[in-house]
């Protein structure tokens, strides 16, 4: 599931970038080799602009062909999301025909991250594309790639630096966003009636937090009927979402909708929810975040009413950027990525999406 | 241990500490029952009490073979990794039927015990060493096998975590089960007499020439085996197999259902009973948690205390080894 | 000179630390109902009772282990709690407790000097001092090993030594020495009784535990006796005979007690058989070289040698438990695999070792699980063990043995030492060797004890067993032993037997490797005078 | 807790026994079980020296010794626990908490920065002895719970996690892990200093022979009048407090207070311990060996990177697989020497 743990700081200030981000403009689809989706830049964004050139950056020009090209994953590949997101920058790399792709894993520990970005550096990278373990405390490896001149882009998690000096943009998803539109799907859902359970990804941890306070913010505001019972923690893992629903069902038998932060907990409600004799996605709504093979399946069968994708194929996106980047555009400080949602109506055709 | 080590306190209070070492544990577990009684809502309906000892099964199963290991003078901290590499282990064979699959599943918990056995047996390496290395290893070729998370449709095994008897889940009735057996066990065959002679005083147990690599290995190998059924166990329940995060700190949960069961660390001693009673407890105290609602910070410091009180009135003041 | 009692003057002298009726009970057990003791200043007490008397308890009461129940403890008038060991020693009494309580892993000075360790003029330790003065005390006692070396290598008898010389290293008002000499050779026990002489001539309070009856009248001034937790009778030394002692320790009356000689061995029993044990050219890494040796059945072997000298690794090599790196073992001609207890034990070789707290009892078990330990799989059927047949064949023994416990489940490390012992003699019996390795059987035992345990071996080859015997009791093993084989730095040096077996021949054959040693490693003392504290130790 | 079990356990414990003085009287089993990871550690570095022409380079050395730096640190505290035959689970998140407390305290001043964690680390370090070595209670217990606790009172300084306190711009405070002397980054420095002095107090001072004392034979220790229990707790604070300023260090060098460090790192430091070649059944080992055994982990992490390809889970089968091969061989140098 995805448990990229820790994401961008403030969302906030993000839905403000959007705003005035420039022109239409999206990457082209399919670009990603590996099956699926590739990511879209969200309408009216990542247009150039008063964006991030190379000048302003200052880094010397480079040939993304034949480079050497470093990768440092944030999570164990285990996970579906990372899995995916490794996968899809590796064959963009192919892609793109770099010399060499390095990839680390900092099986997440920051300071393992920073460790493998300064043995990169060592090894001689010419580009950084980094999944950022967490926010904060990037900074010695950051510091040491400027050292080198070696441009760094970060995905799927926004870090707390200096954009266009520490790092030349951020590509992702807004986990605040998604937040709020499980609440919208939510709302769908239940008809706007229902007493809701949250189960938490891992504590102190961004990902956890911004979906969490999307969600509950977006109830408080437009969602008046949708009351939050409990929330506890499933640490992203399918067994203990399945442990905490079955006992919160028991505790609170008055629950109508689980709100999942992933898939995994999602599908462990379901499992939960049976046990206890009832009908998920009729007696008990659920609403997760990711996009996984067996969450759209659950869709399919009925189990679950909808997920809002997470999309992990940064590959193709990645490689565009660095190429706009090198040929002189201006990047966006944020390009932030279309993400689907999955629903009844749709996740038959697009089961061949999720990942 | 030796009566020469006692002091002033400790042979003070050592009449009242005795009914209290027995009956400590229980007295907690009581405690934190009659409160759930009060406090939690629909606490006493059956599904809720059943729930209880459906999700205590893998701690329980676990904690029964580390209470054997910790017999011994031991520790294994790779149980959960084992739980783990069992459950990757399913997927791969569930084509050929769910029974071949939890063989191999048991199998691969065997050869674990098997390799920390024989690694601290043989060669004389300290068992919280060794089976480090079996933990983050096994972890490792969990994940290299099962990859990400699987689940499993096979009716046969999904129907051994869903399954009932007479209304008592087969997870449940396996616990039982293994409970009886390993309690026959440690208490009425001469494995479990040499157990503890062997975690009692090592040396004298070799000059009175028991087999105690014997022991040794075969206690690790029943532990992995162990590992492994509750590996199966909650593959089953969850219907998938999750290589990353199945059983993760598994080994220190069961260690401290072990501890609180008033089980000391520095060996000689086995304690079956207590250790079921330790592992409740520690369910419960996280049921209660959840029942309530208490955020995860706050959830994190209760069960600090709560823990240490248990042991405390389990061990406290006579001189617990480390 | 055997009795060296001193002027009124010196004993009239008011206590220097004294107990008021102290009680101490442990569960169930009473182990001291209202003792009343007193140690003068410049007098050397004997402190004896019989196995579970409580001696070691009033010892531990007195040094703030134990708080008595009930009573009061006096140091120098006035009335004391000591809530730790340490505040007793601040006070002035250094005390060598009953088993050797010192750190194996640590070098031999380390552990003499423990907490209070010579200082540079940084405040950090200095090795170097320390390592002298260790030495230096090491040297006074007429033993030569090297101070850096770890402890736990040593034998017993030297770690023994090395504990006296830490009671030394500190001016103390009060020395208490619970069983020093138990595990001691002649020369050792010499050289600790004139320490404890200087001592006492200094006006240091000594306190005095051994279940060698002798050494007390070579030794000791005066004397109090309990029995079953109860003061029984205080006097002078001197005033006491052997019979009245031993009389008072076991509460029967002198006629009853009144018996020849000082062991309770009977007569030589040699057949002249094909002997059981044959050992040839046994050698262990720096330990043993070529040790060689033939038991018959019905004989007893003594082994003789001075400290160090090998005996015990003799004994644990023939048993299998010391890495051996060349010779054979057989038994009944048949060869024993080497290094391997099991194998050993399956040919009927059993050894009682001399270091019962390491390498014997399993203290948290239970008396009954001890016994039966070593015969588990005879107890049982199908792995599984049979309750019944445990507790009968535990009945029998603790009876034949008198082993003095609350209930055959009280946890072993309860006993007294003395008990303790019976209990592991009674896990070998169990096992029906025809080879009985028996290092310092009576280590520690009472004399009623002792004596049951001596007309035990004497039984035991009656019935044709073949037994290995050491002792550092001269007697014991003069009057146990049909012959003694003596080693010498883990080689045979001579064998006695018939005619030549006796205290003299022995002790002479001892002292010429005591004036061999002392000349090896020059010291302050001379061959002559050593060899005369020997005499002293054998004698009487 | 823990006991090997060869046929002859005691000698085992001897030969095993890490220079528990400066003796020269250290034998060559001692000598041997030393040098068994440090000989490791020194063939890693020449075989991955010939692989990888980036590897033998001053800028690689020096970023690993910075590195190494914080798990160093905590190893140091660790040795001195489990040398009296204890251990500390929490160092972990005591190091977690120490950083977010740090970096707090920065924004109040670079001092309170660097005092606060110390203080508040040493309070549960103190807590913590107290219940061991007063209560009698196991330590493995004692400090799990201290594990839990100091995360839980992490989650709730940052609000469940959520906010991560920056360091100011500026601060000195940054220079502490940041700033370098003669090319090293300060950590370094401070690691060798806190060795240096570590290594002296264990083996040049009554503290230092007490805590071996304790962990060869507490009974013993006890009845020598020696201030065992004391000497406990005082080894438990010091454990946290190191634990804590490694937390500090780490917050100078990452500028900020991340919620997220720590977790697990209580077994590879007790891992390095070991591998330094430190009894868990205590009473012997030296700080060196746990300076080793920091560095054969560092350097491992630092050669599979260079490897570049090796996937995350392949990476921890190595890293076990290497745990394993390295203490099995140090038994074999103890043993081939008794023979
Ligand atoms: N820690 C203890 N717990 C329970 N009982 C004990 C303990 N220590 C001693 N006892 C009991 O107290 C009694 C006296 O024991 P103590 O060791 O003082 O005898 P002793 O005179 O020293 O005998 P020995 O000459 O064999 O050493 C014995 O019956 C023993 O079983
Ligand atoms: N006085 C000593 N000087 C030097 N080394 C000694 C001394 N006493 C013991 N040792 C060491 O201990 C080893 C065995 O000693 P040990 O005492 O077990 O022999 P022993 O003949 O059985 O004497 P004991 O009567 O004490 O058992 C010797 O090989 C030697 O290394
Ligand atoms: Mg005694
Ligand atoms: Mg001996």
């Amino acid at each position: 599931g995805c448990t990229n743990t820790g994401e961008e700081e403030e969302p906030t200030t993000d839905s403000a970038a959007e705003g005035d981000a420039g022109s239409e403009e999206s990457a082209d689809a399919g670009a990603g080799s590996n099956d699926g989706a590739a990511q879209t830049v969200r309408e009216g964004e990542g247009a150039a602009g008063d964006g991030c050139t190379i000048d302003q950056y200052g880094v010397e020009p480079l040939e993304l062909e034949g480079a050497k090209v470093g990768f440092s994953q944030s999570e164990p590949d285990t996970a579906a999301f990372r899995a995916a997101e490794t996968e899809s920058i590796k064959s963009a790399a192919e892609e793109v025909g770099v010399g060499e792709i390095i990839v680390t894993n900092a099986n997440n520990e920051l300071p393992k991250q920073i460790s493998d970005i300064q043995d990169m550096l060592n090894q001689g990278v010419e580009f950084l594309i980094v999944a950022p373990v967490n926010s904060d405390g990037l900074d010695p490896a950051l510091d040491a790639a400027k050292e080198a001149g070696v441009p760094v882009l970060t995905i799927d998690r926004k870090v707390t630096n200096e954009p266009c000096t520490d790092y030349i943009a951020f590509l992702g998803s807004d986990f605040y966003d998604q937040g709020e539109r499980a609440a919208d799907a939510m709302n769908e859902a239940t008809g706007g009636e229902g007493k809701v359970a949250i189960l938490l990804g891992a504590s102190g941890n961004n990902v956890t937090d911004n979906r969490n306070a999307g969600f509950k913010d977006k109830v408080e505001a437009d969602y008046p009927g949708l009351e939050i019972v409990a929330e506890q923690t499933g640490n992203f893992a399918r067994d203990e979402g399945q442990t905490v629903t079955e006992q919160l069902l028991q505790s609170n038998p008055d629950i109508t909708a689980i709100y999942a932060h992933n898939d995994e907990m999602g599908l462990g409600a379901v499992t939960a929810v049976k046990a206890a004799g009832l009908q998920p996605g009729e007696d008990i709504k659920i609403v997760s975040i990711d996009g996984t093979k067996n969450a759209v399946q659950g869709i399919v069968d009925g189990e679950i009413n909808a997920v809002i994708e997470s999309n992990p194929r940064f590959g193709p996106l990645a490689f565009q950027t660095a190429q706009k980047f090198y040929d002189g555009e201006a990047i966006p400080e944020d390009v932030i990525i279309q993400d689907n949602e999955y629903n009844a109506d749709n996740a038959e055709e697009n089961l061949a999406n999720a990942f | 241990m030796s009566s020469t080590t006692a002091t002033a306190e400790r042979t003070r209070t050592r009449i009242d500490l005795d009914w209290v070492r027995r009956n400590g544990v229980y007295v907690a577990l009581v405690a934190l029952l009659l409160f759930n009684v009060v406090a939690t809502n629909n606490f006493l309906s059956e599904r809720t009490l059943m729930l209880q000892l459906i999700q205590v099964t893998p701690v329980v199963i676990v904690a029964l073979g580390m209470a054997l290991v910790i017999g011994t003078e031991g520790i294994d901290l790779s149980v959960g990794a084992v739980m783990a590499l069992a459950a990757a282990v399913i997927p791969l064979y569930i084509g050929y039927g769910a029974p071949l699959a939890i063989l191999a599943a048991l199998t691969a918990g065997l050869l674990c015990g098997a390799l920390a056995g024989s690694i601290i047996g043989f060669v004389g390496v300290q068992p919280i060493v060794a089976t480090l290395g079996i933990m983050v290893a096994g972890r490792g070729v969990a994940n290299l096998l099962g990859g990400e998370i699987k689940s499993i449709r096979e009716p046969g095994f999904v129907a051994l975590g869903t399954g009932e008897f007479l209304g008592v889940p087969y997870v449940v009735l396996i616990a039982i089960a293994i409970s009886l057996a390993v309690w026959f066990v440690a208490r009425r065959t001469i494995y479990g007499r040499q157990l503890v002679a062997i975690g009692g005083n090592p040396r004298a147990a070799l000059l009175a020439g028991l087999p105690v690599r014997r022991v040794i290995i075969t206690t690790y190998v029943v532990c992995g085996l162990l590992a492994a059924v509750a590996g199966v166990l909650m593959a089953a329940r969850s219907q998938a197999s999750d290589p990353t995060k199945l059983g993760l700190l598994m080994e220190l949960s069961a260690i401290t259902a072990v501890v609180i069961g008033g089980t000391p660390l520095s060996g000689g001693q086995v304690r079956i009973v207590g250790t079921i009673a330790g592992a409740l407890l520690l369910q419960l105290i996280t049921a209660t948690l959840i029942f309530h609602n208490i955020p995860d910070s706050t959830a994190q410091m209760a069960q600090a205390v709560i823990v240490i009180a248990a042991v405390y009135v389990q061990l406290g003041r006579r001189k617990g080894s480390s | 000179m055997t009795e060296t009692t001193l002027p009124r003057t010196e004993t009239a002298t008011s206590p220097v630390l004294q107990t008021i009726g102290v009680v101490k009970t442990f569960g169930g057990v009473h182990a001291l109902r209202g003792v009343d003791f007193a140690l003068a200043g410049g007098e050397i007490h004997a402190l004896v009772g019989e196995n579970g008397a409580g001696k070691s308890t009033l010892i531990k009461v007195l040094t703030g282990v134990y708080r008595p129940d009930d009573g009061q403890v006096q140091f120098r008038g006035e009335q004391v709690t000591f809530g730790h060991p340490s505040m007793a020693q601040q006070a002035g009494i250094s005390t060598i407790y009953q088993e050797v309580n010192l750190v194996p892993l640590l070098s031999v000075a380390r552990n003499i000097f423990l907490g209070r360790e010579p200082r540079t003029r940084l405040g950090l330790i200095d090795t170097r001092a320390m390592d002298r003065d260790a030495a230096k005390l090491i040297g006074q006692l007429g033993i030569h090993l090297d101070v850096r070396a770890e402890l736990g290598r040593l034998g017993l008898g030297a770690q023994q030594m090395v504990a006296l010389a830490r009671a030394m290293s500190v001016d103390s008002r009060v020395v208490i020495m619970d069983e020093p000499t138990s595990s001691l050779e002649a020369p050792e026990v010499a050289t600790l009784f004139e320490v404890a002489r200087n001592l006492r001539d200094q006006g240091v309070g000594l306190i005095f535990v051994s279940h060698r009856l002798d050494e007390l009248w070579q030794l000791c001034d005066r004397v109090t006796i309990l029995r079953d937790g109860q003061h029984v009778h205080t006097g002078e030394m001197a005033d006491v005979s052997r019979a009245e002692l031993v009389s008072h320790m076991l509460g029967r009356d002198l006629a009853q007690v009144e018996r020849g000689g000082a062991t309770d061995f009977g007569e030589s029993h040699l057949r002249d058989r094909e002997p059981v044990l044959t050992v040839r050219g046994v050698d262990a890494r720096n330990t043993l070289h070529g040790v060689g040796l033939d038991v018959r059945p019905g004989e007893v072997v003594g082994l003789g040698g001075l400290l160090g000298s090998g005996r015990s690794e003799t004994v644990k090599a023939v048993y299998g438990a010391l890495p051996t790196t060349g010779g054979e073992v057989r038994v009944g001609g048949k060869d024993v695999r080497r290094n391997s207890v099991p194998d050993a034990l399956r040919s009927g070789i059993a050894l009682l070792s001399e270091d019962r707290k390491a390498e014997g009892i399993i203290p948290a078990l239970s008396v009954r699980d001890n016994i039966a330990l070593a015969v588990l799989p005879r107890m049982s059927r199908f792995g599984i063990v049979s309750e019944a047949r445990i507790d009968a064949l535990v009945q029998t023994f603790m009876e034949r043995l008198h082993i003095k416990a609350s209930s055959p489940r009280q946890p072993v490390g309860e006993l007294s030492g003395g008990n303790q012992q019976k209990v592991l003699i009674a896990r070998w019996l169990c096992t029906e060797p025809t080879v009985f390795l028996l290092d310092e059987p009576t280590r520690g035992i009472d004399v009623g004890a002792k004596a049951e345990v001596q007309s035990l071996i004497d039984e035991l080859a009656e019935q044709g067993l073949a037994v290995v015997l050491i002792s550092s009791e001269m007697d014991e093993l003069v009057e146990g032993a049909d012959r003694v084989v003596v080693l010498r730095d883990g080689a045979v040096s001579g064998e006695l037997d018939g005619a030549h077996l006796s205290s003299s021949d022995l002790l002479a054959a001892l002292a010429g490797d005591i004036a061999e040693a002392d000349a090896e490693a020059q010291q302050t003392d001379s061959p002559e005078q050593t060899a005369d504290q020997t005499r002293l130790g054998g004698q009487a | 807790m823990t006991g090997t079990l060869t046929t002859d356990a005691p000698t085992d414990r001897v030969d095993s026994a890490g220079g528990g003085r400066r003796s020269t009287g250290a034998t060559v089993a001692r000598v041997l079980q030393r040098q068994g990871a440090l000989l490791i550690l020194a063939a890693v570095c020449v075989v991955a020296g010939i692989a990888f022409d980036n590897f033998a380079t001053f800028g690689n050395f020096s970023a690993v010794a910075v590195q190494a730096s914080f798990l160093a640190v905590v190893a140091l505290g660790m040795t001195f626990v489990i040398m009296t035959a204890g251990i500390d689970l929490s160092v972990g998140s005591v190091f977690a908490l120490g950083g977010v407390l740090a970096a707090w305290g920065s924004q109040h001043g670079a001092l309170i920065g660097l005092l606060l964690p110390l203080a508040v680390c040493g309070l549960i370090g103190l807590v913590q002895g107290l219940i061991v070595a007063r209560g009698g209670l196991p330590p493995f217990i004692v400090t799990l719970a201290g594990l839990l606790f100091a995360r839980g009172l992490l989650l709730a300084l940052s609000d469940e996690g959520a906010t991560t306190y920056k360091v100011p711009e500026g601060s000195w405070f940054r220079q502490l892990a940041q700033g370098e002397f003669l090319g090293l980054g300060l950590t370094v420095w401070i690691v060798i200093i806190l060795f240096l002095i570590g290594g002296v107090v264990l083996h040049r001072t009554t503290f230092g022979s007490t805590i071996l004392a304790i962990g060869g034979q507490e009974d013993a220790a006890d009845l020598m009048g020696l201030p065992v229990a004391r000497t406990k707790v005082v080894a438990y604070l010091m454990c946290a407090m190191l634990a804590g300023l490694g937390g500090t260090m780490m917050a100078s060098y990452t500028s900020s207070g991340v919620t997220v460090l720590g977790v697990g790192m209580e077994l590879e430091v007790i891992a390095a311990v070991v591998l330094g070649g430190t009894l868990l059944t205590g009473g012997a080992g030296t700080v060196l060996g746990s300076l080793v055994g920091v560095l054969l982990l560092t350097v491992i992490k630092n050669v599979i990177n260079m490897v570049g390809t090796l996937n995350s889970n392949w990476q921890a089968v190595v890293s076990g697989v290497i745990l394993l091969v390295v203490v099995v061989a140090q038994r074999w140098l103890a043993k081939i020497e008794r023979r």
